[in-house]
Order: C-alpha cells, then structure tokens, then sequence
C-alpha cells in the first residue's frame, strides 16, 4: 500500500499533481468534504435526520457568533430546529451518494454502450449512436423532471429512499451518453491500432480483446468525464430538489437545504441558505477543478 | 565552401525543464551553411534533429528554450529577437517544410489564399500580384494546370502534391534558407525522389540554402553537401558528404553506415550498434556514445570530446585528438 | 451533398418519431387524466366513458397512430387543465422562451468565444486565470442560485432590473416580442444572464481547450514558420479551426438553453415554455408535456441541422465528398 | 528442400472492398457502387525456411495479402494452402486454433502494436495463455526465455512498452510472435518505422531466429535494400498484382518488369555521392479507378496499344515470372 | 387608478363554471355574478337576485335584479339564469356540485324564477354565490354554450372572454402572463374603490413575488410567505394583511384497512384504537407548530371548521392538551411502548408550508417513538394518490364552499358511501350516529335546531378523534401601503373594494 503510494507519487500523474498547487486545495477540498460526508455519523455534532433530537423551538437560530446564536449550533439551524453545521454533512453525504452512484451509473453503462458501438460498428453502431442524439435531445434537466415524474406515479407507494433511485436514475440516464461517444471515439481508434489486430491474430476472443485490450486504453477520457460529471450530477440534484422533485424532506441533500433556505433569503435568515450554499458550490467546485487537472494530466500532449 | 556562411549556428543548447531537472536536448550544437548549400543532417530518432531546426526559426514548443548559444543568419544573430522581428524572419529569410503534407496545409483554406497571404504577409504586393506569383510557384514546383487548381483545397491534392504545395508555401518569400525536417518521410518510395529533386532544383534556381533532415542516407548521400550527423543532442560528425560516407571518422557514423543494407553487397548479418542511444536524461558522461563504442578507452568516459578535426571532416571523438590519442 | 442534407433529414425525422414515442411511452404513466378530468367524484361508468370518449381504451400503438399523426400537424389536442388548445398556448408561450434564449445564446457566445481565445492565447496570465477561475464558478453555480441572487442583489437591494415578467411586449403578428420597448429589454436582462451564465462558461472553456488544441496543429506551426502575423495565425487560422468542433457542442448546447429556461423562467417567472412545463409537470397535463417535448427536440433537430449546413459552409473537406467525413 | 511441398501455397488470392458511397448518395448522385480490388489474383509460394519478400508502392496491396493469410480478411476469392490444408476453411474450422498458433505476424510500427497499459511479461504472455500453452512459473520462464531469444534480458518483463526504444519495442513483438512457436512469420514493414540502425538489430535478429528455428517468412517491405538482403524470393506488386516473382538474385540482377527497374533506378545509391538518379515518373494511379490493360502503362515508357487494353498475365519467362507485354514480346 | 395584483397562480380559464378553484373564482367573481353575493363580512348580500325567499321547504323563490346590463349591452333576465344554471350541469362544468340538488329551475316570468331542490335545502342561496351568471345570446352567439370540454378538443370562446355583469370588464388576457380589467361604466350597483383598471399577474415563485411587491412593482400580492411577513412589515412601502382563513389543516388516519398499508404493525391497525390516534393529537406541540412553522400566521384548532364558518362554537374550540408523557403512555397502554413505523403522505405546494408542518409532526411523534417516513410531494401527485386512499396518515385542508359546517362534516367526516357523503373521509372514520346527525343537519331547517345538531355531531367527532385537526392557517396578503384592500376570510378579492391613495 505504502509503495504503491509512493509509486503513484512518483509517477507522471504524481508529479503534475505534486507540481499543482490548484490541484492539491482542491483535492483536500474533495477529501474534506468526502471525508465529513463518509464519516458524517461519527463528525457531525448533531444527528439532524434523527427526528427524536430535533428540538423545534431551536428553529432558525443564527451562527453561533451572533448575538442571538447559540454555541449548541456552530452555523446556526435551520427551519426545523436541525443543526446547519451536521446537516451540511449529511447533506454532502447524499448529494455525493447520489452523484457518485449516478455517475458510476452512467459511465457503466456508456462504456459498455461505447465499447459496444465503437468495436461491433455497422448497424449496431449506427443504431446506438441515433439512440444518442435521441437521448441528447433530451437536455439532462428535462429527462429528470420526468424520470421523476414517471418514478412517482409508477411506484406512489415506494418507501422513500425509492426517490433517490429516481433521481440517480434520472441523472444517469442523461449521463451515459456522453461517455458512450467518447469511448466509442476512443475504441475506434484503439480498434485500428495494431496491438488489437496482434491478439486478434493470436486468436483472441473480440469479448475479450474489448475487454482486456480496449477498455484499459480509453479509461483516461472516462476518468475525466467522471470527475465533471459528479459535479454536474450534485448540481442536477440540487437543481432538481429546487424544482421540487428531489430526494424527501427529512433527509436533506444540499440541494434541497438550498431550496429550503431560499425560502428565508429574504427574511434576514441568511445561514440557511448561504452554508449549503458555499458548500455546494465548494464541492462542485473542487471536483471540477479536480477534472480539470485530471484532463491536463491525462493528456501526453501537454505533458 | 568559401565566403561569410549564410547561416552559423553556436554552441547551441537547448534545454526542457522537466520534473527530472533540466533536460539537455541540444548540447553545443555548432555548424554553419554557406549560401547556396545544402547540407544534410542525419541521425537516429531523438538525436535532436528536428529541435535543431526549430531552433534555427524559432518555432521550439514551450517549454523548450534555448539556454546558451547563438544563431547567426547572414552574421545578425536571431535567436534573440523579439517576437515581431523574428517573424520577418522566419518564411522571408528562413523558410521550412516539415515531414507530413497532411497535417502542415490548413484544411479550410484553398492553397491559393494559403500562398497569397503568405507572399502578402513578406512582400510589398497586391493581391493580384501574389496570386500571379502565387500560381508561377505552383506551376515551378510541378503542379498541373496551377491555375485552376489554386483555388482547390487541400484534400483534393494527393500526398506528393501536397508536399509540392508546402515546398512552393515555403518558398513563396523566396527565403534564403530553407530547413526541411523530414520532407518525404511520409510520402511514397516513388514520389521521395521526385521531391527531393524538386527541392535540390528550386533552391538550386534561386540560390537557396537547404539544411535537410533525413534518416535516408542515400538521399543525403546524392543531395547534400556536406553532412552532419547527430547523437544524442550532439553533433558527432561533420564534413563533405562523401567523405562522412565513404571514410566516416567518428566510430558512431561507422556503425550508422555499415549498417545501412547494402544493394551492392551480400551479407549474411549486417553490421549492427549494440544497444540503444541513451536517453537524454541519462546522457552518460563523458563521450555520448562511449557505453556502445567498440573503441572506447578511459578518456571517453570522462571528457567530452569537441569537435576535431578528422581528415576531411570533423568528428568528436578523442581518436583524432592530435595530442594524447589512444593507441587505436 | 443533397445525399448529406436528406440523409440528415432522415436522421432527424428518425430522431423525432423516437422522441415522439418516448414522450407518448412516458406520459401513458404519468398521473392519469381521467381523474383529473372528473374530479375525484367520478363513476366507474363515466370513467369507462370518459377513457373510451379519449381512446385511452384503445391498443396501445393505434393510440400512438394517432399522436403521431395528430402530431405532425402540431395538433396536441386540449391542455387538460387550461382548457386551450396546446399547439396554442405553447405558439403563445414560444416568442418568450425564444427570444430569451436568444438573448442568452448571443450573450454566451459573444462573450464566452472571446474569452475563451483570450485564455487560450495568454494562457497563463492574471486575467486568463481569473476567467478559468470564473468560469468554474459558473458551472459550479446551480442556475436557480445565480437566479436568486441576481434578484436579491439587482431587483430588491439596487432596484435596477424589475424582478419578474417580460414587462412590456408588441404584438407582431402572432409573435409577441420585448425587443421593441425600453421596458421589455430591462426585463430582459436578469433573466438571460442568468440563463446564459452557465451557457457562457461552456463555451469558453470549450473554446479555450479546442483552441489550444488547434494551437499545436502542425498547420499552425506551418503558418508560424511562414513568419504570417500572430493576428492572422490565431484569428485566420487557428479560430476558424477551432469553431468548426465548439460549433457542434454549441449547437446542442442551445438546444439545452430551451431547456435550461424552465429553471430560470421558474424564478423569473417568465412567461414562457419552461413555465407552461413545470405546471404541466406538476398537474400531470400530458398533452402540453407531450407537445412540449416535442417541440424541444424539433428545435434541437433544426439546430442540429442549422450546425450540419454551417459546417458544409465552413469546412471544405465535406462539401465535395459529401458522404462521410474523414 | 525444393522436392518437398511449400508451406505456403497462395493461389488466385483476392480482395475486395465495397468503398461504395453510402446508398442514399449513389441513388441521388447517379454514382455506381465502387468496388476496390486491393489484391486482384496474386498467386506464390513459399517454401519452408525460406523468405519472401513482397515490394511495391504504398497501397499496392502488400498489407491486404498479410492480413488475408493471418485471417484478418476472409478472402473474396482464391485461396491458399498452408502445409497441405486450405487456409481459410482452417480458420473458420475447428483447427483454427492450432493454425493461429503456426502462423503469426509482425506489426510495423512498435509504438502501436504493444497495449500501453500491459507489462512486457503480459505482452509476450498473451499467446501463450490464449492457447494454453504455459501457466504460473513455465510460464514466466518462457516469457524469461523469449525475451532472451530476441536479445532483451528477463528482468524487462515487468516493465511497460513505453519504456523501451523503437527496437527493443520491436523486439517485444516478436518474441510475442515467437510465443507460440510458429513455422510461419508474416512481417508487415518490421523495420520501416526504424532508424537505420535499430533496422540493422531487428534484421539480424530476424536471420538468425530463422537460421536457429527454421522459420518462414514472409516478408513486406518498400525498402529494396532491406528486401535484397533478408529476402530470398521476391515478388513485385503494383496495384493488386504482382508483376513480377523471381529469385532475390535474379530480380535484382535483371529486373525484367519495367515497374521493377523503375523502382531499382529509385534506390538512392549510397557510393554515388551528388549523383541524381532517376526518380519513378508519375502518380501513382488511383486504385478504385485502375488503368485498363496493363496497370502500369500510363506510367511506362514501354507501353503500345496493347498494354493499354490487354491485361498481361503472369508468365513464367526465362526462369522468371513476370506479367507483361513487353517482356513476353521480347521487346525489352 | 391601476392595480397591479399578482398571485401564486393564475385564473386557468375566464370560463367561471369551467373550474372549482378559489383563483379562477376569485378572479372572475370581478366580472361575473351570482344571484347572491357576499358581504365584506361573508354575509350574504344580494347581488343579480335582489331576494330571495323558502317558498316550500322544496322551493325556493328568487327576485331578480332589473335594469342590469351584461358588458356587451344584452339586458339581463330570467332566461340568462336558466341557462346559467343548466350550463353548470353538461359535461365540462366543473361546478356541478354546487347545483347537484337543484331538481327544476323554473321561469316565473322575466325576473321571478323558482328553484326547487330535490329534498329540503336550507342553504341554497349560500351554495349560489359562486356560481355565476353568463348572457344566454352572448354564449349561443359565440358558440359557448357549454364550458369547454376537453374530450372534445374543441376550444371555446367563453374561456378567452368574458362577459358579464360585475364591476370590471376583461380587457386583455394573456394565460399566466397577464390579464388586465376595466372598471365597468354601467355597472347596477356602487364601486367603493376607485380602481380603473386592473393588471393580474400570476408569480408562482415566492421569492420574486415578494421581491416584486418590494420593488414595488405590483400593488397587492397573495399570498405573503409567512417567513416575509416580518420582512414586507418592516419594508418602506408594503404591509401584510394577515387574516384567518376558513381553510382548516387536519391529519387524517387510515381507519378501516385491518393492516396498515404503510406501517411496521402487522396483523392489525393501531389507528383503529383511541388511544393512538389520542396519544398523536397530545404529541403534536401545536403551539410550536404556531410560532416555528407558521410564525404565528396560524390560528391553532379543536374544530373541523373554522371561525365565520356556520357551526364553529367558540366554547366547543378546546384542543387536548399537548402532553408527550401522556401520550407515550397511551401508546403503552395501547401496546406500542416503543412506538411503530408509519408512513406519512403530505403535499409540499398545497398549503401554507404544508410540508413543513409535517415534518414538525414528524419531529413530535418521534418523542412518543413514532418512525414517520414522510412522502412530501407536488399536489399533481399526492391528490390523485390520497384520493385513492392509498395511505395511512396524511394531512389535508378543507374549506367548506358554503361557509356552513354541514359541507365539512359531509365531506370529511361522514361514512363514506355511494351518494357522495365521506369523500373526503380518506381514513374512513365511520360512526353512525354522527352520519345519522349530518343527514338529518343537511335538510333542516330550523336555524338554532341546526346549529345544536352540529354541536353534538362535532361533539361525538372530538370524543372519537376522528381526525386530528392542526389549525386554521392565516391568509397573507402583501399590499402597497398606498391601497386599501378588502380581505375576504375565503380569499376571495374584490377589486370593487380597491381604493388606490393618489
Ligand atoms: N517538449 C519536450 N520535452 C522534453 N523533451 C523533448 C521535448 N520535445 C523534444 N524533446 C526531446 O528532444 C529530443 C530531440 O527531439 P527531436 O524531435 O529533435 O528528434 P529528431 O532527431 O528530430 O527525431 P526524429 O527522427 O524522431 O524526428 C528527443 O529525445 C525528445 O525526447
Ligand atoms: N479495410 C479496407 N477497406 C477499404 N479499403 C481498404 C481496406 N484496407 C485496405 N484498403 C485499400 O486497399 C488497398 C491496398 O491496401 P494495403 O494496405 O494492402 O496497401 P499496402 O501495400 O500495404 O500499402 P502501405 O505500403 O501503405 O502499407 C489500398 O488502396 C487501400 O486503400
Ligand atoms: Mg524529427
Ligand atoms: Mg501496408
């Protein structure tokens, strides 16, 4: 493990990560962020999906540093008494499950999609890439809208966690398309080159070829993709709990704490809304900054 | 060859700070061109070639750099001008081809505007002018029916054609100095002679100097001057062609042309270097080429031979230092 | 090259039928109108009559025989809940939604290309940084945030902007635009920059990557070698490259801009399509869902379509063979 | 040796392309459906231990007949026979195992033809776990020996490709051809991507596996100095065909295609130093649009009416075989 | 004098009997009449009917308004009510309840008509304010003679236009845009306000709603956030009006089912024991509920129905007390000492933070070890799906249309059964003695007989806990401080009421 480490620190990607220092905030930013969120039952102060401890007369109480706030409650509450500080981690905790589950998702379903596509070609190729322009037509927003839509009236009965299904779902089904393309990209290069057509003259099976040969070859662009799209995911959730059609309202993610909190913008109870607010923005953020750096590294040209 | 050299490069070197330290790519390089020659420039892949010809028009990618040495054209030095003056330079003194017509043509641009606004850019004339002029250089350079097809696009050109229409673009500011990397790698066996004897008979017309890279020692072998052969960001050996190739100095030229396949000669094996050039990162000390040298002896793992001279030309390498050679 | 036009045709009408059945497939299980059409007191036997009087009751492909056909003729039937004709109320809600996109999409590609080059040709200076800086924000942003906090800022604290509608429109035939009064632009402008704020930051970081692509073409070391000016090499050669990959990514972008404006037309409430959607969302009205995708994928068939005839204009290469590019 | 029955018997091999525009263009365009003949009836043998070499211009149909007889390509027409059975009914059968295993190839250019992300030690591997040949610690000790076999040392197997030069990477690849013990070698351009002395490397290496395990090659090239000196047959292709066959001696002795001498003046003379030689005139014609009759008359100065409409066959003249007119009317 | 108003949503249609809504109804109420209209204080006034008399416990007689023209210049008469009140019987009406018990509307002569009902209806002329008036000759000549009907995929003129006979004109409709009214010249009756014109304009989003009434870019908006209450108060130019509405928010539990569709007891249903359904009402911290939640815009409720609805008794309006401890030993006594697990249905765009209430209740039900999963969800979703009953607790808010208790009681508390009474009743909560009560409240006619019948009905409700009833929630209205308002308790606006300060 130590040396693996020390060898990924060592390696190309080590060292442009070592050598960028935009890289290294955001990746603690990530970690920081990933860790609270993982770790959110045993960090946070406060268990605020835990009704039993929610106390309602607590409600919106402003950070502790003002006047009013009470040291209880380190970023103030919220309106129904929950502590700002704990619910942003276990807010983060369910905008990063549901980005990370979403993208996952989607990148499983694209590379097999793109692998698919771009080693079989002919009409298989064809067919699946018009599956795609479809899928395009359909911006990300609105595909989730009615994902939801549909999850709902489907199962109105499903328990509750049934809605963050929904939304990975919704956000996946948006999400593969873009892999698909740029692994089918990838895979009709790395299907000309000649180390392919070696194992194919060694008899390798195609399954296997695509497999073993191929998909190691064009993970660099997925791994980018998937950086960015976990921010864009935990971005659709935030946009689409604003809309109303996110996860439920006791188990807060940061979007719905933002939508919430925009209800109280105007009334003076800035906390509710500005937290989740900076912390959403800091995680897209940092996974973003995360990709980018990624791609550069990822990229022999400018390396 | 008499006279002021059209071209003298110095000490040259040229370095890429790189997470290892600083790479040394180019290490001393110094040779000059006279006007109206064409000299040759060999060596193995990586040798520093192609880093010697950007340098020269100051095209080296970032974050490459010249660390010390100078670049002299008709005795002003280049290698320092700013960026506006440099331009001047490059396609109006200087001009280049490199080694894929594919890639250097601008896709969406018909060759005519290519080539007029490449004439405009240097020369003092009108459009109308350029494009006359613009037409005489595609038909100079062997191009059918230039007129009518000035206005095609490059997809519509074949590969040899192509590579016709780079040469004519290179040639548009009548240059000086023409560096040619590569200029028939990729093309085809039979269109390679066709251009490389187009561009030995226009630069020959107007009086331009050729510095060309190749690995192809026969092209070099009937085309150049005097050649120069690199080894790892050094040059190892420089003279008149014939001489490098029939009485090669430096140990590295020999083992580079024995083992070149003979058409005149039955061998059962060919000559063969053992091993491989080191990396730039790991240049040994001492003579570059000491690890694979079949002659090497103490002196060459610790000095760094200059250039010496060697008969007719002039080779690095301690077995011709006048003073304290090796027995061999 | 017509092979290319009609092909793309083909493709489209391909691509709509598909949209076509998904959004018929989709609705089939969203909520059900009949209850909202009698109300909760309704009798089995006006429910039968009523499904029947709908052909709810019919096969499942005759019923989409008939959308289809009904479709193609923008006939979507009665909003369930509006009681008006669908193909109306989306005619009357489009100029809004149309010319807000629009202002979006110029703001974001008369903004976003020149900073994008900018950043790709000084790469590495203070204000090429602050716009990748800038533009992370930008996508790190949800749009309802940007929304909520233009008006805050610009309608509540300064009172520059009004906060809400189209404010004064001219009725142009059946077109209704802002474009023709003082009123209708300071509308304008909250809405379609926070429509094109994310918009923007796309293309230029789309741009700026493509750029720096093109950058270490050979071709442009070529031009460089050819001593042509800097102006010429990045805006003659290396911008015209460049815009021939951000044009596609920028066409389906715009397309995405329609859809983006269901969140920003939310908060403004901006009386156009997005609005009519989300209502129709929120009461299951399939008939206005169903047109409304649609129409969405129609315009992003045309754009599609718009980038493909752009392209034939801007790259040689495919005007002449036609059939496959390289 | 040459009483015994070739190894390799090629006989009317043929390939074709459909490079037709899509439907929907040629219905508008009025265009016809375009078929490309990249090889057009090539027929040779090759005995065992022996090489032959295929020259010819880019495009001419070189790679195509490599990769039909390793079976990338089913043929469209013709055959071949490797050591007695039908090559590519061997392929599409139950002994295509066995055949992939006799018969292996050599890519041209050694910075693509290793997976990047495999270790030297899966590289060479690969073939041997394919066919079950080797496992656990035989097979490491086979990979150690391969590796040997090509002049690289057993410790390289747990580097990546990238860390090797342009002739150790070749070398790879062939101790992965050589996994499997084949009798046969196809070498598409081993050395075209190579400097000249890492050229010289491969080559040796090449002999002298020859020489020790009696392989059989057959050789691509455009290099004629190369071809002269590994091959031992050479066989000259101009657009799908072969124009001419002959002993390496022969052919470069007395070349009697006028393609063949065309492409023997081309040779830049390496003692000829300032000499111009005479470089192949013309284009090189477009094959979806071959000239009629004999391919190459546009181009050669020996062409009469004949060539132009007549297309010469493959004739055995004077100890050689060589398709053309001129040839056979003894006019040259 | 313009007004402009702005509202959370838009009227759908101008068509006044094409929707049951309190928006559309609101709206046009400013251009169409009823018989019978409303005083400021909800008391009946006359309005197209000048009287109205019980001419048989079955009939009733109604004199009509003379001399009143529609907008378009028609004189109204007998004839205009007939087709009226036919028109909200065909297909598309959605008004159809409101005269379900008419059995003949019958022509006197031109302004005497007589209503006879299908059994004793005491409240009539109350179940005619909303349904209003059209122009016989104006829906015959523009072929809108029947509201829209969406099978029919025909659209009609009569949802675009209007044309009656109230106070304001419809000028120009832009659905969900904008819709601008003129005050009408020939109006019969006196405009208090001085408003000439009037510019409608739906803000679904609350946030720009408020900041438009404090950029001052709209005069009267409804309704004000509870949260920016304070805020549109303290601001330079705008006030709250804050007022009881007749809306009551209750939680309702599934009764019936032996087994609870979504709960962790199995084999049987804890909500058919009192002293569950006791131990939630004295769990849920009401008061809390008031000053957290609602922010005090709330009027906390034992009762169904609310303040100004006939059959609210004052003295009858005594909540249990809020008691955890009692209540988690009801649980105990009841064999839940560790509580159980239920889900909770709950729209979150219905009412006045609807879905924060529930989570309130949630969070209070925990103390007593009640697992709540709440499902909060758009009222598209949650009303189909409530209405199948397919739930276990669930909250909803009624208003009765009549402003009488009776309609309460028939629809929410009564057994359900296949003539219409309970539908509404989504737990099922069956006693037959209170269906006995409300059958017998919805025919008589003696005013103090009436009221005392309700009294024991709600009576037998309480000591059942039938439902559990939350509170009234309080309009909000957000008013430019220049305008005087008329805040009706059933949201209702009147712009004729408006008066605009110069
Ligand atoms: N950006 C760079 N960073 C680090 N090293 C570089 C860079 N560009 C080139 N080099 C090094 O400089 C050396 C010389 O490269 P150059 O391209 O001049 O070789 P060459 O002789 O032209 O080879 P070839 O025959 O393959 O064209 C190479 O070994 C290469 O590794
Ligand atoms: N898969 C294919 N589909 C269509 N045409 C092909 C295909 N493969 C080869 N061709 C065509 O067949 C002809 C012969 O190609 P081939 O690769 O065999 O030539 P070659 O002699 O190997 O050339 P080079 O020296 O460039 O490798 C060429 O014109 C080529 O364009
Ligand atoms: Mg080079
Ligand atoms: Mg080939």
């Amino acid at each position: 493990m130590k040396r693996t480490l020390a060898r990924w620190f060592d390696s190309d990607i080590g060292y442009s990560f070592r050598t960028s220092p935009v890289a290294m905030v955001a990746a603690v930013i990530a970690f920081g962020c990933v860790f609270c969120a993982t770790f959110a039952n045993w960090v946070a102060p406060h268990n605020p999906f835990d009704l039993t401890t929610l106390v309602l007369s607590d409600a919106r109480l402003p950070p502790a540093w003002s006047p009013e706030g009470s040291a209880r409650y380190l970023l103030g509450t919220d309106d129904q008494g929950r502590d700002i500080l704990s619910v942003l981690m276990f807010g983060a905790r369910i905008s990063l499950a549901v980005g990370l589950v979403s993208v996952l998702l989607s990148m499983v379903v694209g590379v097999a999609v793109g692998l698919l596509a771009g080693f079989v070609g002919g009409w298989v190729d064809g067919f699946l890439m018009r599956l795609c322009d479809v899928m395009l037509s359909f911006p990300a927003i609105l595909v989730a809208l009615l994902i939801a839509g549909v999850g709902r009236a489907l199962f109105p009965n499903a328990p509750n966690t049934v809605a963050f299904g929904v939304l990975i779902l919704s956000i996946s089904m948006t999400g593969w398309v873009q892999y698909a393309r740029t692994v089918r990209g990838s895979t009709m290069v790395e299907r000309g080159k000649e180390y392919v057509q070696a194992a194919r003259v060694t008899g390798v099976a195609p399954m296997r070829i695509m497999w073993r040969h191929v998909l190691p070859n064009v993970t660099g662009p997925v791994l980018v993709l998937a950086t960015i799209q976990v921010a864009t995911a935990i971005i659709t959730e935030a946009t689409l709990s604003f809309l109303g059609v996110g996860v439920p309202p006791t188990q807060p993610s940061l979007g719905t704490l933002i939508r919430v909190g925009s209800d109280y913008l105007g009334s003076g109870e800035w906390w509710i809304f500005f937290f989740p607010g900076l912390m959403l923005v800091l995680v897209a953020m940092s996974v973003n900054l995360l990709g980018d750096w990624l791609r550069d590294a990822l990229n022999p040209r400018l390396q | 060859m008499t006279g002021a050299p059209l071209l003298e490069v110095r000490d040259l070197v040229v370095e890429f700070p790189g997470r290892r330290g600083t790479v040394r790519a180019l290490d001393q390089v110094s040779f000059s061109i006279a006007p109206g020659e064409i000299l040759g420039v060999v060596g193995e892949s990586g040798a520093g070639k192609s880093l010697t010809g950007a340098s020269i028009i100051g095209l080296l990618e970032p974050p490459g750099r010249i660390a010390s040495g100078q670049v002299l054209l008709e005795g002003q030095r280049i290698d320092d001008l700013p960026p506006a003056r440099m331009r001047h330079v490059r396609g109006r003194k200087i001009g280049a081809i490199f080694q894929d017509p594919l890639t250097s043509l601008n896709p969406l641009y018909s060759i005519g505007r290519q080539l007029v606004e490449t004439i405009q850019a240097h020369l003092p004339v009108n459009a109308a002018e350029a494009r006359r002029r613009a037409i005489q250089l595609l038909e100079d350079t062997g191009i059918p029916a230039a007129a009518q097809r000035i206005d095609h696009f490059p997809h519509q050109f074949s590969g040899g054609m192509r590579q016709r229409v780079v040469i004519a673009l290179a040639l548009a500011a009548e240059p000086k100095l023409i560096v040619a990397d590569e200029p028939t790698t990729a093309l085809d066996v039979s269109i390679q002679a066709q251009i490389i004897q187009l561009l030995q008979r226009v630069c020959r017309d107007r009086g331009a100097a050729v510095m060309l890279i190749t690995h192809d020692m026969g092209v070099i072998a009937e085309t150049c001057d005097r050649v120069a052969v690199m080894y790892a960001g050094r040059i190892a050996e420089i003279g008149p062609v014939h001489e490098v190739i029939h009485q090669p100095a430096h140990p590295y030229t020999m083992g580079l042309m024995a083992s070149i396949p003979d058409m005149d000669s039955d061998r059962e094996r060919l000559a063969q270097i053992d091993g491989a050039m080191p990396r730039l990162t790991a240049i040994p000390p001492g003579c570059a080429y000491h690890p694979r040298c079949p002659r090497a002896f103490d002196r060459c793992h610790r000095e760094r031979p200059e250039l010496l001279q060697a008969g007719a030309t002039r080779a690095a390498c301690w077995l011709h230092d006048a003073h304290g050679g090796a027995s061999a | 090259m017509l092979a290319f036009i009609l092909r793309r045709l083909l493709q489209a009408v391909i691509v709509m039928v598909a949209v076509a059945f998904i959004a018929f497939l989709l609705f089939q299980y969203v909520g059900d109108p009949v209850v909202f059409l009698l109300g909760q007191d309704a009798r089995p036997d006006q429910i039968r009559q009523l499904r029947a009087d709908l052909g709810l009751d019919q096969p499942f492909f005759v019923q989409f025989g008939h959308f289809l056909v009904n479709a193609v003729q923008g006939e979507f039937g009665l909003s369930l809940r509006q009681g008006a004709k669908v193909s109306r109320l989306l005619a009357e809600r489009f100029p809004a939604t149309f010319e807000l996109a629009l202002v979006a999409a110029v703001l974001a590609l008369a903004i976003g290309i020149p900073m994008g080059v900018y950043a790709a040709l000084r790469r590495g200076t203070f204000l090429s940084q602050a716009f990748m800086m800038l533009s992370l924000l930008g996508v790190s942003l949800p749009t309802f945030l940007i929304g909520i906090l233009l008006i805050l800022v610009f309608a509540v604290m300064l009172g520059w902007f009004p906060s809400f509608g189209r404010g004064e429109t001219m009725q142009l035939g059946w077109w209704t635009t802002g474009f023709l009064t003082r009123d209708g632009w300071m509308h304008l402008v909250l809405p379609a920059l926070t429509l094109a704020i994310f918009q923007l930051t796309l293309v230029m970081r789309l741009v700026r990557s493509e750029m720096l692509e093109v950058l270490r073409t050979d071709y442009i070391k070529f031009a460089r070698a050819r001593g042509l000016s800097d102006r010429a090499i990045h805006f003659g050669h290396a911008l015209k490259n460049t815009l021939v990959p951000v044009m596609t990514i920028t066409g389906l972008q715009l397309g995405g801009l329609i859809a983006f404006a269901i969140i920003t037309e939310q908060v403004f409430q901006w009386p156009g399509m997005g609005l009519l959607f989300i209502d129709a969302v929120k009461f299951a009205d399939i008939p206005i869902m169903a047109a409304y995708l649609c129409l969405i994928s129609l315009i992003f068939v045309v754009i599609n379509l718009v980038v493909d005839l752009l392209y034939l204009a801007v790259d040689p290469r495919l005007r002449l063979s036609g059939a496959r590019g390289h | 040796m040459s009483d015994t029955v070739p190894l390799l018997q090629v006989r009317d091999l043929a390939k074709t392309f459909d490079v037709s525009p899509p439907w929907l263009n040629r219905v508008l365009e009025r265009k016809p459906r375009q078929l490309l003949h990249a090889v057009d009836g090539v027929s040779f043998d090759i005995e065992r231990g022996q090489t032959l070499a295929l020259v010819g211009e880019s495009g001419c149909g070189k790679s195509t007949v490599a990769r039909l007889l390793v079976g990338l390509y089913e043929p469209s027409r013709g055959d071949a026979q490797f050591d007695g059975m039908p090559l590519h009914a061997a392929y599409r059968g139950r002994e295509s195992r066995q055949l992939r295993r006799r018969i292996q190839m050599i890519f041209q250019d050694p910075y693509a033809s290793l997976n990047p992300r495999w270790k030297v030690e899966d590289i060479v591997a690969e073939p041997l776990r394919e066919h079950g040949l080797a496992s656990g610690d035989a097979l490491r000790e086979r990979v150690g020996q391969l590796l040997q076999d090509v002049g690289l040392s057993p410790a390289d197997m747990a580097k990546y490709a990238h860390q090797f030069s342009g002739g150790q990477r070749q070398r790879i690849s062939i101790a992965r051809a050589l996994a499997t013990h084949p009798e046969f070698l196809v070498a598409d351009e081993p050395t075209s991507a190579l400097d000249v002395s890492v050229q010289a490397q491969v080559l040796n290496i090449m002999k002298d596996l020859q020489r020790r395990q009696g392989l059989t090659y057959l050789f691509i090239s455009h290099n004629l100095a190369v071809v002269r000196h590994v091959s031992d047959q050479v066989g000259v292709m101009y657009l799908g065909r072969i124009v001419e066959l002959a002993g390496k001696h022969q052919l470069f002795g007395d070349p009697r295609h006028p393609y063949t001498r065309m492409l023997l003046d081309a040779i830049p003379k390496m003692h000829q130093t300032g000499r111009a030689r005479t470089p192949v005139q013309g284009e090189v014609p477009n094959p979806l649009n071959p000239p009629a009759g004999c391919a190459f008359n546009p181009r050669c100065p020996h062409a009469n009416d004949r060539c132009r409409v007549e297309r010469p066959a493959l004739l055995s003249i004077g100890g050689v075989r060589v398709a053309c007119h001129a040839v056979e009317e003894g006019r040259i | 004098q313009t007004v402009r108003i702005a509202n959370q949503g838009d009227a759908l249609s101008m068509d006044p009997h094409s929707l049951n809504e309190t928006v559309q109804l609101s709206v046009t109420s400013n251009v169409y009449e009823g018989l019978v209209g409303r005083n400021k204080d909800l008391t009946l006034a006359p309005a197209l009917a000048t009287s109205w008399k019980q001419v048989s416990p079955t009939v009733w007689r109604f004199e009509l308004r003379k001399n009143v023209q529609f907008h378009d210049g028609k004189p109204f008469t007998a004839d205009d009510v007939l087709f009226s009140l036919a028109r909200t019987q065909v297909d598309g009406s959605d008004m159809k309840s409101n005269t379900n018990d008419i059995k003949e509307v019958r022509k006197v002569n031109d302004f005497v008509i007589d209503i006879e009902t299908k059994a004793p209806f005491p409240i009539l002329p109350e179940q005619l304010t909303s349904t209003y008036i059209m122009s016989k000759k104006w829906c015959e000549e523009n072929q809108a003679t029947k509201p829209v009907d969406r099978r029919k995929g025909i659209e009609n003129a009569a949802s675009f236009r209007a044309n009656g006979t109230g106070p304001y004109r419809l000028r120009e409709r832009q659905p969900n845009v904008r819709t601008t009214f003129v005050r009408n010249g020939n109006y019969w009756g006196k405009i208090e306000g001085n408003v000439q014109e009037v510019v409608f304009t739906p803000i679904g989003n609350d946030a720009t709603r408020v900041a438009a009434l404090l950029s001052g870019e709209i005069d009267v908006m409804e309704p004000v956030p509870v949260q920016d209450i304070d805020r549109v108060n303290a601001s330079a130019g705008a006030k709250a009006l804050v007022a009881p509405e007749l809306r009551t928010i209750f939680l309702g539990m599934d009764q019936k089912r032996d087994e609870l569709l979504y709960s962790s007891v199995k084999g049987k249903n804890p909500f058919k024991d009192k002293r569950v359904r006791q131990a939630f009402y004295q769990a849920i911290d009401i008061e809390g509920i008031k000053k957290t939640v609602m922010r005090n815009a709330s009027l906390p409720t034992a009762l169904m129905v609310g303040p100004g609805v006939n059959g609210f008794a004052q003295d009858q309006n005594k909540r249990l007390p809020y008691d955890p401890d009692a209540a988690k030993k009801l649980m105990a006594d009841a064999g839940y000492p560790q509580g159980f697990e239920v889900t909770m249905n709950c729209p979150n765009d219905r009412y006045v933070n609807d879905a924060r209430i529930c989570q309130a209740v949630a969070q209070n039900l925990s103390r007593i070890g009640v697992k709540i999963n709440l499902a909060a969800e758009t009222k598209g979703t949650y009303f189909p799906k409530i209405l199948r009953r397919d739930t276990s607790f669930y909250l909803l808010g009624w208003t009765p249309t009549t402003y009488d208790a009776h309609n309460t009681m028939n629809a929410i508390m009564a057994c359900p059964d296949d003539k219409g009474a309970g539908q509404f009743n989504l737990g099922t909560y069956c006693n037959q003695e209170f269906d006995k009560i409300t059958r017998a409240v919805q025919s008589e006619t003696d005013k103090a007989k009436r009221t005392a019948m309700i009294r024991q009905a709600f009576q037998i409700h309480q000591d059942d806990i039938g439902h559990i009833p939350l509170h009234q929630q309080s309009l909000a209205w957000g008013v430019n401080k220049k305008v005087t308002v008329v805040q009706r308790g059933d949201n209702y606006l009147d712009y004729k009421w408006i008066t605009v300060k110069k």
